[in-house]
């Protein structure tokens, strides 16, 4: 099982804060767009676009960030943190 | 969440006071001859909307280590003695403090340096989010990356 | 010699409180989003030596005059909304505050800009002086201008 | 009469902080500095030697600022003040 985290703005897109995902076998963070974006078209559109970061056990993941069983994706908008 | 002033890594819903964090980076030599420091507050004004409050969202665990990695980086490359960064989450008022560097060093020169790379370095990396609430409404903001 | 936190150029003994100071400027503008602060602060060493005490003496109403200078054109030239510059004058042990520049701004690259410049400037242009007392005795501070 | 002030390192120079001299005309920096270097010729020296800035009522003076009755010169070793 993986869980899965949303932030920010994307708490209200996917209409929750945390997900919970049985794979079988590893797969690569392009894998589990697909798999997202089946149930969730707007948060696959998202991802697609690039409008939002991917992070895999609180380090920064690309699409060949290969996911198991355990980890922990987070969704992450734009961070505004800080000032200007 | 740690609100110990001892911890120089620390997301807190609480205030903090400048003063006692300078008086505890000051313990950590005696040989500190400059502290810059960067204090955030919260604005009245964004894109000419009348702000009247601010919350603050991190994900947790993984703050705190970007604000880590960044403590050690600015230490080790700009040479400071040592650093902290505190960020406060949750609701915000007006004229509030956010977030606070304290960069201290041996001379001015480094802490300067180290102190205004360290704040643009957490914006760009730390997974801290703001909702600004304005007279239209709540809106997460999402700066241009 | 003034020593209410209402003036913004102060030169005065006794020891000053940054967060004091800090929550003074943020009474200007509602509109204040960043805030650099310079802190200088007596260290243990210079060239070598161990120091056991520093000594200020400054220029009575030229040294507050130049000081000004400082404020109004770091004001102007940087776009900051205010500043304010205390030094401490007399005996300052290690690890005590000496100096202390406060640059608030709508955001934060022009408050680094001028909390730095300002310094500098006070370095350059403020009748000033330091005197160190080490184990060989006391000398005034003659830094190549 | 004019009052010249000295301060730092040197008061020792000249063994006092504070002195006052008559003058009946005005004079430029540069006589008043030969003034003072004939009763205090090592302060005369480190003038010449631009070791020392010199303050007229309190604003930077160079060889040609007159000096009038009244008025307050001050020599200024190098500053100090603020830190490294």
């Amino acid at each position: 099982m993986i869980t899965l985290k949303y932030f920010a703005s994307l708490k209200s897109v996917v209409e929750k804060e945390e997900d919970h995902l049985d794979i079988k076998n590893p797969v690569t963070l392009d894998q589990l767009s697909d798999i997202i974006a089946a149930t969730a078209p707007k948060m696959g559109e998202m991802i697609r676009a690039k409008k939002v970061l991917i992070s895999v056990n609180q380090e920064m993941a690309d699409d060949d960030t290969i996911i198991r069983d355990g980890d922990e994706v987070a969704f992450l908008p734009p961070f505004s943190g800080g000032t200007k | 969440m740690s609100t110990s002033t001892d911890s120089k890594i620390r997301i807190q819903s609480e205030d903090f006071s400048v003063t006692e964090e300078i008086e505890t980076m000051k313990k950590v030599s005696r040989n500190i001859g400059g502290i810059t420091t960067f204090l955030g507050t919260g604005r009245e004004l964004s894109k000419g909307e009348n702000i009247t409050k601010l919350d603050f969202e991190h994900y947790p665990k993984m703050a705190e280590k970007k604000m880590e990695e960044i403590r050690e980086k600015a230490v080790k490359d700009f040479g400071i003695i040592d650093m902290s960064i505190i960020h406060r989450i949750g609701p915000i008022d007006i004229g509030e403090n956010i977030v606070l560097i304290v960069a201290a060093g041996e001379h001015r020169q480094e802490t300067f340096k180290a102190c205004e790379w360290a704040i643009a370095e957490l914006k760009r990396t730390t997974p801290i989010w703001k909702r600004e609430t304005t007279s239209n409404g709540e809106v997460w903001v999402q700066d241009t990356p």
